[in-house]
């Protein structure tokens, strides 16, 4: 091999045909709200943790659709569980257990 | 208490009392001894087991509580009042009270009574195994022949004693069978369903007084009676003519109580022997560390299964949530059903009704709490921020006039309430209250959510960062608006020196110590108990002061330590915005019921859940106050 | 795939190519890379058709390259291109035949430019007038090399002496088309068959006996992007795209490539290099690359020219394995020779790509 | 004497407006330029919200204008403003002296061929809302289960480069439901809808798209599709924008629905030539007043409804009919009382 100075970078492309379904229909029958969501932010505006952290339910929730796992974790390891965006979420997701289940069945 | 009455009742050799078998013998008394001998052996195994699990810290705890004498006292009281007396379903159900207390303290009252009798008139008999001294007491009736020439006062008296304890049994033999066809009628809608073990149980309890009364009767005029005996004696005996015919029912009798004590382990009945356990574990400050082990197994076992808690629990305002009552908990817990567990579990709101109604005092959402503990306080999380938090918050970078102010924390949820931190504001100008904003800009969780939530862990971690900056503050009164922060605040942070206040009592002394000028208002105004507030911290006192000089205040139907949840209590972990809507409905039904003007509460949860449902404005308990505090006049 | 949906389409980008009389001016880098192509358009075209391609030795760049890299002003380069049209018109010319797509891409915006602002184009008739004393003309067609060849096409393919035929197995050899970005993409309607559809090669491989592929990345930029290739920092992104575009066209098991722009042939050639040494992927049968040909270097093996004097000896991919699946003849030793017949020296192995 | 009124198109605007005509007094001549009435509605399927069957609808319609002169396949061949009416002569040789006309002539969908990136008719399993409303009309969706589907919404609409910067507002509410349709049909298959903005501005039109989330689990992309092509095995390879993400997306699917919006009709514009009605930028007839006016235009006499002023639902579309029989009347009662 031979370094150039350069290379080929990995795509930072979604590709939804490689996304893992089974989990996700796992994660919908463990908390059905996870379908619910509209991507309207309050969620992420109202965090506790975010102050500190990135932290979105919304992203977490797109992310998993686009089978980033570990973007979704991330996005979830600094939650602190108050409930706020349980509380503003105009479609009532149950965002404190979705944010559990999602760690129980994507997590190590 | 017993040991004086023994002592003062001497035994002796009466001439005229007599065995009717010379080895005190005879068959029929095989079931009832394989019952005991067996109900004694589960019941020590049972013991080393929960004890076995207890932690080491925590047996020593046990074992030391037995000897202080504040908390022997307290065991006793509670041994008394619980176990034989239930005072706590008189005070709820007086007749369901009267039930339960006729069996227990009847029963045990006929058992300590009839081995005085042995004590007095055959102490030979309870000198040993040999002697007959695990049955005879039970049987002494069938044992014994009394002259009647030389019955003394002493006999009679103990006749009629036990002949009335029988009757005050059987009292509530008949209320509890009454009850099983018409629960409601006792004030009950909603039962469990019992068990096959349950069952047997339950029939041979029903059977085992009627049956002593028969079995009694046929040999009263052999080995005395009184009135409840003696009438039915001469009865059976014009109908039937024979004497010998006592056979069959002492036989009965005996069957029915060695069948109850084989299949009280298996049945709900095991609470009578476990309660005792579980209130000397109580007193001693044990708490449930495994879900299934040690304290937990004992306040599993000591579920009666009676099903007070469905109708408490504010989920069962909707029939389709009737199986996530405490009641089916606890069962799944004893039978290992795993997954049924974890969805009960999960479900709870944790308001802590079903603990406050509970006759045996089960607290079982802590069950559930430990229960989530086991499943979710591994999950991955990562508070690293908080470290630069904690690690720059300095005590003694405190200036030195902290000390007189009041540290006001306002919490996640009051941050989605403005309408709550305005008005704190407001009474903080109000009273010339010296104060600091510590969540002003940016908060930490104050960690209740995460233990709710079964993230013990990760609460810690919380608890550790807000701690730091409480204490570098300075400030030595902690003032909350929020129930939740207060619970975590008082049982898990551990701030020496600090005085935690919620706003309920601080406005409380405010306005006892005259800092504030309260004006009565003429709304009718109906307190709604937070569950965190009140169930969980004991508050109920403080808010209803301040409210009752603020404007009429009402009752509610059910307030206080049966106050219905708001429904959107972050204990839940499953229950959807629908089901969360529908009790929230229940719990301004509840409070609507005394007609107010405006509802008040004291917990921004609350507050937001009430509002969305209430016909009638609702109100932040410390907005009522600041609407209605007489401007100073001392102050522009 | 509907094929009769395509031609409806082609049908709507019909452009209007006149048969003769050409003012031909050659590319940057093509010159310099593939010499051989434009010396063997100006063969093809004067020599084996006959038609009238009038070169001249003052014609200059275009200024694309640094137009693009954001080196010289726009006006600059206007008026750079206006006098290239000046010499067309000096020397009796109204159509123009460029070799380069940049340069056709930067014709084209150039024409549109002066047409929708008159104004800036009588300032640069005054510019050219002032530097150049030339006269300013604007072309009456104005043509890429390749248009000129699609148009030849039949012509070509009456005259040839090979098909784009596997000669073992019989099938059609599997093409892939590649068209310069700024051929049609910036203006579908100066394209043959537009901007999502070009017809042009497509064209040219199916009268010469090729079976096209359409693979999802055909779109896709060949990764040269001028700025992303010019500065070494870039180059990651510019192997990048030129990566995704060959996993993308590897199922398809393509036989060759055919391009008509100066940097996509040089690209798609040199980076399977690059993929090859950085990645140890290669693309074609049994290790090799897939070769990479301009479209003269096609017509020329499509009319039996020798493939040396094509000058497919200085592709990175080597070529020998496609010569033996047409059929055409050549003699390894001259390879590397020269015109003259002087060793030209031969170029290091690659670890990876055979 | 009845006053004669002309109205041009047959579909659900000319057929309520009409019927509303005939039940007002007039001496109604409808024509249409098809074999049937029912303009765009006859092609449907089922209808949003609620699903139910554009048929029905459409016979509840057609019940309404029996005893009005309807003349089918038959086009505007001329028209000249007279003094006081309007002269036309049909293409079946009929000659109409109009005390008033109403213009009636909807929309054309778009063509989705113009989108050349999604390869309308050069890729097998991409089709467009009217044919996936006749597959299901026909009963004659693909029997070979699907794996993925998508919508592209908003296909030539809100589209400058497509000649269309409007919304054309029923793609949105066709796309869902379409969506939950074929997740219907096909229970295993993935379902994405590529959307801009949801636009769910009717009543339960949010519930329909909350319904295709919660009960359907379709994928909603909010990303316009920028090229569609063929992968090896012949499916559809579809690019787009994740835009909540800000990630370039690719998906394999089996078929594409193109939502094509709407373009003012073609007829219409026919007519409107005769006439020099005057059209707004997007091509649709100006009203005389978009606020109070929206049925009457610069002529006297000529009324609009419907589609030919600017996309419209069904509803939307009937209202005017209504709103245009009433202005109808209205002048010419005012215009021929005097008489």
């Amino acid at each position: 091999m031979i370094d150039f100075g350069f290379s080929v970078s990995p795509s930072s492309r979604i590709n939804l045909d490689s996304v893992d379904r089974e989990s996700f229909a796992a994660l919908a029958k463990l908390e059905p709200d996870v379908l619910k969501c509209m991507a309207c932010g309050s969620c992420s505006a109202s965090c506790t943790a975010s102050q500190f952290e990135p932290t979105s339910v919304r992203r977490a929730i797109l992310s998993l659709q686009n089978g980033q796992v570990e973007q979704a974790l991330d996005l979830l390891k600094g939650c602190m569980m108050c409930g706020k965006c349980t509380m503003v979420c105009p479609r009532g997701i149950n965002t404190r257990h979705l944010i559990i289940s999602i760690q129980k069945i994507y997590g190590k | 208490m017993i040991s004086i009455l023994i002592s003062a009742v001497q035994p002796v050799t009466p001439e005229g009392i007599i065995d009717r078998y010379p080895n005190s013998y005879n068959h029929f008394v095989l079931p009832f001894v394989i019952g005991i001998s067996f109900i004694l052996v589960y019941l020590l195994i049972g013991l080393i087991r929960v004890l076995y699990h207890l932690t080491g810290e925590d047996r020593i705890k046990l074992l030391k509580s037995l000897f202080i004498p504040k908390t022997a006292l307290k065991n006793l009281k509670d041994l008394f009042c619980d176990c034989l007396l239930h005072t706590k379903i008189w005070k709820r159900k007086p007749l369901l009270g009267y039930m339960h207390s006729a069996i227990a303290l009847g029963w045990f009252l006929l058992i300590i009574v009839g081995h005085l009798e042995v004590y007095i008139f055959a102490p030979r008999h309870l000198e040993g195994i040999t002697e007959g001294s695990l049955y005879y007491p039970i049987f002494y009736r069938f044992f014994i022949w009394i002259n009647p020439a030389h019955e003394t006062l002493r006999g009679t008296v103990f006749f009629f004693i036990m002949d009335l304890l029988l009757l005050y049994v059987l009292s509530g033999i008949g209320l509890a069978m009454f009850k099983r066809v018409r629960s409601i009628a006792l004030g009950m809608r909603h039962t469990t369903k019992p068990s096959l073990a349950d069952r047997v149980a339950l029939y041979c309890l029903w059977a085992i007084f009627p049956l002593r009364l028969l079995a009694e009767s046929f040999t009263a005029d052999l080995s005395g009676g009184s009135f409840l005996t003696k009438p039915m004696n001469w009865m059976f005996k014009a109908f039937f003519g024979n004497e010998l015919n006592f056979m069959p029912t002492w036989w009965a009798y005996s069957i029915c109580l060695g069948l109850f004590f084989l299949a009280m382990p298996f049945s709900r009945y095991m609470h009578i022997l476990t309660e005792p356990l579980l209130i000397l574990m109580r007193n001693a400050g044990l708490k449930v560390r495994k879900p299934r082990k040690g304290f937990a197994e004992a306040e599993i076992y000591a579920c009666s299964s009676c099903g007070l808690c469905i109708d408490a629990c504010p989920m069962n305002s909707q029939k389709k949530n009737l199986k996530y009552s405490s009641v089916y908990f606890i069962r799944f817990l004893r039978r290992h059903n795993n997954r049924r567990i974890n969805e009960i579990a999960d479900k709870c709101l944790m308001c802590g009704k079903c603990a406050a109604i509970c006759p045996v005092g089960v607290n079982s959402p802590e069950i559930r709490r430990v229960q989530r503990e086991t499943l979710n306080n591994s999950i991955n999380y990562d508070y690293s921020y908080l470290d630069s938090i904690a690690q720059t918050a300095k005590p003694e970078n405190a200036e030195a006039s902290a000390e007189g102010k009041v540290l006001y924390f306002a919490g996640c949820m009051s941050h989605l309430t403005p309408k709550i931190i305005k008005s704190v504001e407001s009474l903080m100008k109000a009273s010339g209250t010296e104060w600091e904003f510590l969540d002003k800009d940016k908060g930490i969780c104050c960690g209740r959510p995460q233990m709710l939530a079964g993230k013990t862990q990760a609460a810690r971690k919380a608890i550790q960062a807000n701690k730091a900056l409480i204490e570098a503050s300075g400030c030595k009164t902690l003032l909350l608006s929020c129930p939740i922060c207060l619970k975590v605040f008082k049982e898990e942070y551990g701030l020496k020196g600090i005085e935690i206040l919620h706003y309920t009592q601080f406005i409380d002394r405010l306005a006892k110590e005259g800092k504030i000028t309260l004006e009565k208002g003429t709304e009718a105004i109906v307190y709604h108990d937070p569950c965190e507030l009140g169930r969980g911290c004991g508050i109920y006192n403080e808010p209803r002061n301040v409210l009752s000089a603020v404007g009429d205040l009402k009752k509610a139907p059910k307030e206080r330590d049966e106050s219905v949840c708001c429904g959107y209590s972050l204990g839940s972990m499953t229950l959807d915005e629908k089901d969360r809507a529908k009790i929230a409905e229940h719990s301004v039904d509840n409070l609507m019921a005394a007609n107010p003007d405006c509802i008040v509460t004291a917990c921004p949860m609350c507050y937001r859940a009430i509002r969305s449902k209430s016909p009638v404005p609702v109100k932040d308990f410390a907005e009522a106050v600041v609407e209605n505090i007489k401007p100073s006049k001392t102050k522009k | 795939m509907i094929y009769e949906g395509k031609k409806k389409i082609w049908a709507d980008y019909q452009k209007e190519i006149p048969e003769d009389h050409y003012f031909y001016v050659r590319s940057c880098i093509r010159q310099s890379f593939f010499p051989a192509s434009e010396a063997t358009f100006l063969d093809i075209t004067r020599n084996k058709l006959g038609k009238d391609i009038f070169e001249t030795k003052h014609h200059t760049t275009c200024g694309g390259i640094a137009y693009h890299s954001d080196a010289i002003p726009q006006e600059t380069s206007m008026t750079i291109i206006a006098r290239q049209f000046a010499l067309m018109k000096k020397y009796g010319y109204e159509n123009y035949v460029c070799s380069c797509i940049t340069s056709f891409g930067l014709y084209c915006e150039t024409l549109e430019t002066w047409r929708e602002y008159p104004e800036l184009q009588q300032k640069i008739a005054d510019n050219l007038w002032k530097s150049c004393r030339l006269e300013f003309a604007k072309p009456k067609f104005l043509v890429h090399a390749s248009d000129l060849i699609f148009k030849y096409r039949m012509q070509i393919a009456a005259k040839s002496k090979f098909k784009l035929v596997n000669q073992k197995t019989g099938e059609p050899l599997r093409v892939v088309e590649h068209i310069g970005c700024h051929y049609s993409k910036m203006f579908p309607s100066k394209g043959v068959g537009g901007a999502e559809y070009p017809y042009v090669l497509v064209g040219m491989i199916e009268a010469w006996g090729g079976q096209i592929i359409d693979y999802p990345e055909r779109r896709h930029c060949c990764g040269f992007g001028f700025r992303q290739y010019l500065i070494k920092g870039n180059r990651g992104y510019s192997v990048s795209n030129t990566h995704k575009k060959f996993e993308s066209m590897e199922p398809y098991k393509p036989d060759m490539i055919i391009t008509n722009c100066p940097g996509c042939p040089y690209f798609l050639d040199r980076w399977q290099y690059v993929i090859a040494e950085t990645q140890g992927k290669t693309y074609g049968e049994n290790g090799h690359g897939i070769p990479v040909f301009t479209y003269e270097e096609v017509a020329g093996l499509v009319m039996g020219y020798d493939p040396w004097d094509l000058g497919l000896q200085t592709h990175q991919v080597s070529v020998e394995p496609l010569l033996d699946k047409m059929g055409i003849p050549y003699d390894p030793a001259k390879k590397y020779l020269g015109r003259n017949g002087k060793d030209l020296g031969q170029p290091g192995k690659p670890h990876c790509l055979k | 004497m009845k006053n004669n009124i002309l109205v041009i198109g047959g579909g659900p605007a000319g057929l309520e407006a009409s019927a509303n005509l005939k039940r007002l007094g007039y001496n109604v001549i409808l024509i249409e330029k098809d074999k049937q009435l029912g303009g765009h509605l006859a092609k449907w399927d089922r209808l949003f919200p609620d699903g139910v069957s554009a048929r029905q609808t459409l016979n509840a319609l057609l019940e309404e204008v029996s005893g009005v002169n309807c003349f089918t396949e038959t086009q505007l061949q001329s028209i000249n403003v007279l003094d006081k009416s309007y002269n036309a002569i049909l293409s079946n040789g009929i000659t109409v002296l109009a005390d008033a006309v109403l213009l009636a002539s909807g929309f054309d969908l778009f063509k989705a061929e113009k989108k050349e990136e999604y390869g309308y008719g050069i890729y097998e399993g991409v089709i467009t809302n009217a044919d996936l409303e006749e597959a299901f009309r026909e009963k004659k969706l693909p029997s070979k289960q699907p794996q993925a589907i998508g919508f592209v919404h908003c296909v030539g609409s809100r589209d400058e480069k497509a000649g269309n910067p409007a919304c054309s507002k029923v793609c949105c509410a066709t796309a869902v439901k379409q969506a939950c349709e074929v997740k219907e049909v096909y229970p295993d298959a993935d379902v994405y809808c590529f959307y801009m903005d949801l636009r769910m501005f009717g009543r339960h039109y949010e519930d329909l798209y909350l319904k295709a989330q919660k009960e359907f689990g379709i994928r909603f992309i909010r990303g316009r599709v920028s090229e569609v092509a063929e992968t090896a095995d012949g499916r559809l390879q579809v690019k787009a924008e994740d835009t909540l993400s800000s990630k370039p997306l690719r998906v394999s699917l089996d078929m594409l629905v193109l939502m094509a919006g709407m373009r003012p009709s073609e007829s219409g514009k026919t007519v409107g030539r005769q006439l020099n009605l005057t059209t707004e930028e997007d091509g649709f007839f100006s009203s005389a007043d978009n606020l109070l006016e929206i049925q009457r235009s610069k002529l006297p006499g000529f009324f609009y409804a419907g589609a030919c002023t600017g996309a419209k639902t069904l509803p939307d579309t009937l209202h005017e009919a209504r709103s245009a029989a009433i202005e109808i009347d209205r002048y010419i009662k005012e215009k021929f009382s005097e008489k």
